[in-house]
């Protein structure tokens, strides 16, 4: 059902864990349906950039691999193009996903895009 | 690939290799249809009658009264609908259970919609009927009570009897589910006091594609398949020969081993108990500690989703780690959108069912396959838990569960 | 016992080795169920989805518009309860016709016990159904046309593709019975016509217990299966896996061997004809000369009855004979008290209708056998009418038949 | 679905045919229904004995050998003996008949009564 490249994410999930300190929190998702998806990022201010950004989830295979796909797009990128990443764009990343999977557990721009929100406003901008 | 251990088999069995032998002959050499008169056709006629016997000395019944169908999804559907159908002009209304197989349900479900009155009891926290609260929901119109003999998903086993001698007292035809008992635990039409039972080959190492519905004399029922005049005219449809055989020779070979699995696999089951208990941290067991199906294990851990579990063992990453073949009441996995209803019968929150973990044996697992799947369920379990973000360790929000109060697990977290 | 000659593959075939090899792996090694997703499951799905591609290219249809069942039987009985109730509100009136099998018909006289009305249409002498009577038969409130592709008793091949035609410009929901075309001549959905076409797996080298539903996108139809959600919800149960494997290897045999197997049968069938009629006396052909499937004969023999034509035959006398397995319209093997409906819709009278041989071919029968069958019909024939007190030779009250005209038997006689 | 004896009277028939110049003829059934049966009868006169008895059968396997088991019964049997063989008592000699068949096919005790009643009725008694 999940593509090679989903199994990959799943079974070796990049940037696992928690940013120490982080500059913003991204939450979403609920325990009742099954899907909650923690983002924290660590942004280098004066590039607007992410410096450092790591995931913790709990869900089905597709949630866990969405978060470790999103956190490795995410790196590296300024804040108004990690903002781009869209649910498409990490489900194209990752081969593609089975389409139930498509929204319900697919959230974790979501938690980038509320990271980085966070962020701003903690930032005042 | 390591081998596999496969602990789904309250989902399907391997079918015996001496059932697979039994089956044979009857697929490319006596290929004939039972409906005809010359040998070949014979031969097959034997064979089928020969099954048949075989099947109704399992359940205490007599051969006349098995149909056989392809499988208990079909049977059920026979049973609900041609029931309702024949008795209409009696009443409409049916009895059931909240937690009983979709395969019961979505039929009532139909009939709902066509004008019948259901009424879905609850069960309990360990997701028993309450036979008091059958006899209470009684009606005058009433025409059928239907109950699982033992739950699929969390192994408790219904108090039957006592419900059919509620039936019989009050002349309700009764239908009892047998699909995940017959074969496994001793089965008796006539102390269930069951006027319908269904039965699937695939669910005690019989072949899939093939079923029946043990019907007592005097039973009014509308045919589901109407055509030929095959099976007494109540079931019609060239007869699946190998299919037959192959449930024929299940249930001989069940009779015989039955009561040494019914201890080798409470055995197991009390100790993987046991086992998760001491070793795993806040988990909740499901189901009814020892009213239940030997081969049946259901927990919930909190803070982790089934499918990732599922997903987890099933394909490890460890060099030479053997796959670990589970389910789970996640709905991730229910080709619905909610979590198993029958752990939401019981009162659990919907995380813990998003959570549990079924682990159902076949009567040749053995301890070694166990312990390694058990310890293979706990490092899974650390592993995503450590990846989860609402794990709090000794949180223990559901353990401690009572489902008249609930489980505040909003508050707890 | 001498190696016997099997002529009643219109009843069921032989399941091919190929197809018993294609299903051995789905019995006991990978017996997983295709609801699950761990990799014992998607082996089995990935082997279904594979089955369901084949199935669909056999009749031109897209592999999502396969629905697999357990047999024909179950086929027609959805297709007609099915659409009936998914229609009830738009009307309920169907049409089908008197010489249709008893998978149709008995579902039909269900609906027509429940308040629908049905227009049984009469067929020519041929067997054959008249379009235009059936353009003719449309009511505002008619909802559904069924009729059988090629009839199995008959072999007439019906004008389907006209009658599909018609029913689209009705805009009415076709169903076409398949059961003894797909595998055996070219199908395809779309030239016919068909909304819904009944497939099953025994009549074409494939397992029993196994057929499918083809359903065209946008067909309104009620399940006959409620419960699980497989096959996108609309025909629940555990698959039968390797049932399902063996009709997809079944289709996939038949399309590389249909035009030799037709060309080949076809010769034999004619051959068989020229043969009965050159050397038995007093018979009558029954079905289609040509518009018929090339592996089906039928004709009746005068002052004898088909049972003992048919016991004679597969229980022969002399030494190291060998037997000889055909079928019958006589009313002693039809399990009911009325010989063959489907010959006396031709207009036959009674006595021809018991006294009717059917002999289907198979792809593997060579001239050799055919030849020995017919030798031991024509002795048989031969020995019977000596015992028989009616038979007197060159009577051929019904040869010259004409079923306008009726067959004067009794004045005859 | 039949017994051996059946299988044996119907695949050797005895006393089938007709008997030369028969003193009784006794037809029953209806080539409609699928079963005629034709019994003819010589009687010694004297002994008021079947001396010899044939059958004609158009029908399935049970009409040919409860026809067969017939004539042997009544081969040799005086008159009033003779007409005490009831469908029973030739489904017993036969090892029994499937229930279907018990009515429909065995008609041939019928057959012999008719001839012997032909016979009486020709010979004024
Ligand atoms: C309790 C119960 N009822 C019915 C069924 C349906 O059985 P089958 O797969 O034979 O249709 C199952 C298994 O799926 C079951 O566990
Ligand atoms: C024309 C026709 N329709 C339907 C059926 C029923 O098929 P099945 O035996 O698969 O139920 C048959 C064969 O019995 C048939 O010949």
């Amino acid at each position: 059902m999940y593509s090679e490249k989903v199994m990959d994410h799943f079974q070796n999930p990049r940037n696992m864990g928690e940013v120490e300190n982080p500059d913003g929190v991204g939450e979403v998702g609920n325990p009742q349906c099954g899907d909650v998806m923690r983002i924290t990022i660590k942004v280098d201010e004066k590039e607007d950039r992410i410096e450092d950004v790591k995931f913790k989830t709990l869900g089905c295979g597709a949630a866990i691999a969405t978060s470790s796909m999103v956190t490795e797009l995410a790196k590296g990128k300024r804040l108004d193009e990690a903002e781009e990443i869209s649910k498409k764009v990490v489900a194209d990343a990752l081969g593609g996903l089975p389409p139930q999977k498509m929204h319900c557990s697919n959230l974790a721009s979501d938690g980038l895009k509320k990271a980085i929100e966070d962020y701003r406003s903690r930032h005042g901008n | 690939m390591q081998k596999a251990i496969f602990l789904d088999n309250a989902a399907t069995t391997r079918t015996g290799a001496g059932v697979v032998k039994a089956m044979q002959p009857w697929l490319e050499q006596n290929f004939g249809s039972p409906a005809t008169l010359y040998s070949l056709g014979s031969q097959a006629k034997q064979a089928i009658e020969d099954a048949r016997q075989s099947l109704a000395g399992l359940i205490g019944a007599e051969a006349k009264d098995i149909f056989f169908t392809s499988g208990a999804t079909e049977s059920n559907n026979w049973a609900i609908k041609g029931v309702a159908e024949a008795l209409a002009e009696k009443g409409r209304h049916i009895i059931t259970n909240q937690a009983e197989h979709h395969s019961i349900l979505m039929p009532l479900r139909y009939l709902e919609k066509k004008g019948w009155d259901i009424s879905y009891l609850p069960v309990d926290g360990d997701g028993l009927v309450d036979p008091d609260a059958i006899s209470a929901a009684i009606r005058p119109d009433t025409v059928l009570i239907t109950t699982v003999h033992a739950n699929h998903e969390i192994g408790t086993i219904q108090p039957v009897a006592e419900i059919g001698r509620i039936a019989a007292e009050k002349k309700i035809a009764f239908h009892v589910n047998a699909a995940q008992t017959v074969g496994h635990i001793p089965v008796d039409v006539n102390s269930l006091g069951a006027h319908l039972l269904s039965i699937s080959g695939h669910k005690f190492y019989g072949p899939k594609g093939v079923g029946a519905l043990y019907l007592k004399r005097g039973v009014r029922i509308t045919p589901l398949f109407h055509g030929g005049s095959q099976e007494k005219k109540r079931r019609a449809g060239t007869h699946n020969v190998p299919g037959i055989v192959g449930i024929g020779e299940a249930a001989r070979i069940a009779r015989n081993s039955m009561d040494a699995e019914i201890e080798k696999l409470s055995g197991l089951r009390d100790y993987i108990f046991a086992w998760v208990e001491k070793n795993i941290e806040d988990i909740r067991i499901n189901g009814h500690r020892t009213r239940r199906l030997p081969n049946n294990v259901n927990f919930s851990l909190e803070g982790i989703e089934g499918e990732s579990i599922m997903l987890s063992l099933s394909y490890p990453t460890a060099e030479g780690a053997r796959p670990v073949f589970i389910s789970t009441g996640s709905a991730c996995v229910s080709g619905n959108l909610e979590p198993s209803h029958i752990l939401l019968a019981l009162g659990l929150p919907a995380e813990l069912a998003h959570g549990s973990v079924r682990i159902s044996m076949a009567k040749e697992d053995t301890r070694e396959d166990i312990d390694y799947a058990l310890e293979a369920i706990a490092a899974v379990a650390e592993r995503l838990r450590n990846m989860s973000p609402v794990y709090k360790r000794g949180d223990k929000k559901c353990t401690a569960f009572d489902k008249s109060a609930g489980c505040d697990c909003e508050a707890a977290s």
